[in-house]
């Protein structure tokens, strides 16, 4: 009854492991293992692809080999940033700065953060979902010891001002980290320019694997270990390296930014064609997040009267994968707080849906969304009571 | 995550639509919270002859509005008020534990049609004898913020 | 000039992945890549894969599947077990237990947790590495709200009476979690019948791959969370899920239990005629750890006169993969600080050479070692002025 | 980790061994740590006509040795006084960071060994000019705990 046809339409995610990155991850799990740590020859090794990498990710950045320190995902990242400032730089001062659409993996990890006696502001962000210059301005204090802002937010795709916002920091001598793990291979970034003192990244965003990442942290930045143990990435990340990973994540983001603006030109194009087709087709519609400042691939729009759930279910028996911010597909409480923090009701919120294009959607899979959507919608509203109304 | 019988009546619900001369309505459910489910019945000699539904929710809320309106189509109200959300949810294969309150608004859209029906009818309402929480996503201790 | 012939006996630092593990991680890079929080069906495959490896690790340990949280290997299980149930428990108490001969992810995780106003008890070992029980007993206060004890040492393989100290936490109402890194696949291990309330493993040593691993939490332990984040791993451990890492994780530890009592068998017989092999060709040498509780494949001896890394480069030479306990190779400033524990000299230590047995070895390795490290040794000791004495 | 020209002397060890009737003979490092460094010499006319070590140490320790006794053989007293940890490390292609101070036991044993030739033929002993810190492993600002 399934249908056979599958697209997919939620990269922001995860993405399918390139490949080709696949085939440069597999020598290094049964033939090349050995401990990098070690002194051994195979160990030499795998010293030295860990260390390709780790230019590879610098290259990307427009940073230093020596800046770049794996993880096992954004998440590490994020949480290894935010505490590792925090604790570090206690003395300074307790108060931190982030936004109200940050990632869990930030925001928790400052509700955390907040528990041990820091303190937090969550600045607002305007409808389109960007965060206001001159309320980050206003919200430094002398206790301020981190910036904590997004490069580009993964359910509604709108990018940051951030090299705006690094050079306020800067200025105001307050550390500046990003959670980039969207934008990595969407958006051009230069943590020099855009003077970023630290930058986190996950591999399976940009068709790396799973279970990898990486944290940017300039020279000089005064930070705490997260994770303690072994002398691993000199002394900073300890646990014996993940070199399939660590190789894969290398290929993976070399790879994302040499074919970055020829496929962001034809992702946008095919994003930019589905989003017209759905504004002219299914009436009681809007786009939510930045009218142009998001990323390539990135559609989030609400359909008045249903729910995002059941959408995701009927898509989903036609094949079609995507992702909704309405409470009731995670069983929480809330539907989600980026779409709440840009002023969107929790009803229409409820009836969100987000289609994140990406490397193997071809202008067919846009057609057949185009179909199956406003089908799926019709059939939504015919149930509802609020559309009955 | 969902059973194939849940899957099945929210592919192919039972009992959707409108009963526009109905004898009985119950509204349910809070649009914040991504739910509203609405029961309208048609009643002769006590016996719920027809009924529909109309669901704004998730997969599980409208599974459950469809085996609910199932369960109670041909019974009498005193029947019908008994079906509870544990039977719906059983009748439905088990849902998931964050989903068992979609399955309590179906029992609670029951029991406000055929209370809305014995007001009509100078009938006292009955009360409910287990009165759910309103523990709207059953997340742990947490309750829905709206 | 190098050896053609590889003879890998540093199983302990790490393995090669099991080609079959590989072959299964395979289709969840490109095919199953599915981020098992979505709905669509290749979500839900992805979830299927992973709770399926949740069971088959459970299983291994004699636990129940809703016990088992993923990680990226055991330097983060450590560091989630002690600071969590460190964190959790202070209003309880602020004392906590381990020993001296802890891997680096307990120790620096211990004393990070000294600066943090915690109190930390070192136990110490005798002669052949083993904690003793009377001084666990004696060291437990109304304070201690934690006993660590590694399952059996990196370094000399010593095995820790496991069974009896997880008797006398539960008695006195302490947890107790267990460092089982090394002992995974080796030893038999069963959570309930050990008493045991958290238990560590990292993939990568027992033919799995790198980057993944695991913390036992028995129901109802009170733990704080280590990365925050999304809602995964049951809200406990943030992060997208690492698919092919966890479904590597899971094939692997139950090929490891499958296999267990035979290759133990071979595994230490190749062991033991190596060891006799040594006493009986090379003068001056001395076996570090238990003579009979130790791992299966563990050797660890000492060489008066000489020091470990210029051993380990010839051994290199010849195509021999070990590692050693001398300061000199890690560039840190003491030698291993286990073999200290034991009351080795320290110029002892760092003439001392593990060499650590596995799958992949047979009694031609065996022979091959012997007579290379004899020359190795006697060449060593004709350039050392100790010898010369 | 090591460079090819580190690797060779390990190997291939230049000038290992012994001088029984030594004129200089210096002795410098502490087992504890790990390393000590033998140099022998025999002066004829104040030059170094040959030269001698025994080492226990690292491979940087055992190549150290090794390029520094070529480097002073055949040379005067005054110019093997000269030679420096750093033209040690350089003739080798250069050491890891951590490995310097291995280097500096060449250093310090050739100099020793100049001394006690020097005391033996009742001349002043040189004294050093740039003594390095016992910071024996190099390792932040961390020192050798024994
Ligand atoms: C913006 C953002 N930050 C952080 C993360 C966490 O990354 P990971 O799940 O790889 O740990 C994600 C994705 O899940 C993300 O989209
Ligand atoms: C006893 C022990 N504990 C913890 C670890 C850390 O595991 P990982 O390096 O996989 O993080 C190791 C190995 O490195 C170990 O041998
Ligand atoms: S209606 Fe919200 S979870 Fe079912
Ligand atoms: S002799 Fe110890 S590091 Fe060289």
């Amino acid at each position: 009854m399934t249908a056979e046809r599958i697209v997919y339409m939620d990269h922001s995610a995860t993405t399918a492991t390139d490949p080709a990155v696949v085939d440069a991850m597999i020598p290094w799990f049964s033939k090349g293992y050995g401990n990098p740590s070690s002194l051994y020859r195979i160990a030499r090794e795998s010293k030295t692809a860990v260390e390709k990498a780790r230019s590879q990710v610098a290259t990307a950045l427009g940073a230093q080999p020596d800046e770049i320190y794996f993880t096992s995902g954004g998440t590490e990242a994020d949480n290894w940033a935010i505490k590792g400032i925090a604790f570090a730089n206690r003395k300074k001062g307790n108060h931190i700065i982030t936004s109200a659409i940050e990632h869990h993996a930030v925001l928790h990890t400052c509700e955390y953060l907040e528990k041990q006696g820091f303190s937090v502001t969550y600045l607002p962000v305007d409808e389109t979902g960007q965060v206001r210059i001159s309320d980050l301005k206003d919200a430094i204090t002398d206790q301020t010891i981190l910036v904590t802002i997004m490069f580009a937010n993964n359910e509604i795709g709108t990018i940051e001002p951030i090299a705006e916002i690094g050079k306020i920091c800067r200025e105001r001598g307050v550390y500046f980290h990003t959670d980039a793990v969207q934008a990595i291979g969407n958006v051009a970034i230069d943590v020099v320019a855009m003077q970023i003192d630290l930058l986190s990244l996950s591999a399976h965003k940009f068709y790396g694997p799973k279970g990898i990442g990486a944290l940017y942290i300039r020279k000089s930045v005064r930070i705490d270990n997260l994770l303690h143990g072994g002398g691993q990435e000199k002394r900073k990340r300890a646990g014996t390296e993940n070199i399939p990973g660590i190789v894969g994540l290398g290929l993976a983001i070399e790879r994302a930014i040499a074919r970055m603006d020829e496929q962001n030109k034809r992702v946008s194009a095919l994003r930019d064609r589905m989003l017209d087709g759905i504004l002219k087709n299914i009436p009681n519609t809007r786009l939510n997040g930045h009218p142009k400042e998001r990323l390539p691939g990135n559609l989030n729009v609400s359909f008045d009267f249903i729910e995002g759930e059941s959408m995701l279910l009927l898509l989903d028996h036609f094949g079609i994968c995507a992702s909704t911010g309405s409470a009731c597909t995670s069983g929480s409480l809330e539907p989600s707080h980026v779409l709440l923090a840009t002023g969107l009701p929790a009803e229409t919120a409820h009836g969100s849906l987000r289609l994140t294009l990406g490397a193997e959607n071809t202008d067919e899979d846009v057609d057949y969304v185009l179909e199956q959507l406003q089908k799926v919608v019709i059939r939504l509203r015919e149930m509802s009571p609020l559309y009955a109304d | 995550m969902y059973s194939e019988k849940v899957m099945d009546h929210f592919m192919n619900p039972r009992n959707q639509g409108e009963i526009t001369e109905a004898d009985g309505v119950g509204e349910v459910g809070n649009p914040t919270c991504g739910d509203i489910m609405r029961i309208f019945l048609t009643v002769k000699d006590n016996i719920i002859t027809e009924v529909k539904f109309q669901t704004f929710g998730c997969g599980a809320a409208v599974a459950s509005s469809s085996m609910a309106t199932e369960m109670i189509k041909g019974k009498t109200l005193e029947e019908a008020w008994e079906v509870s959300n544990k039977a719906v949810a059983e009748a439905l294969e088990g849902l998931p534990a964050i989903k068992m309150h979609c399955s309590v608004l179906a029992e609670e859209g029951i029991h406000k049609a055929i209370n809305d029906y014995r007001i009509k009818h100078g009938l006292e309402p009955w009360v409910e004898k287990n009165p759910h929480s309103h523990d709207h996503h059953g997340h742990e201790d947490e309750t829905c913020s709206t």
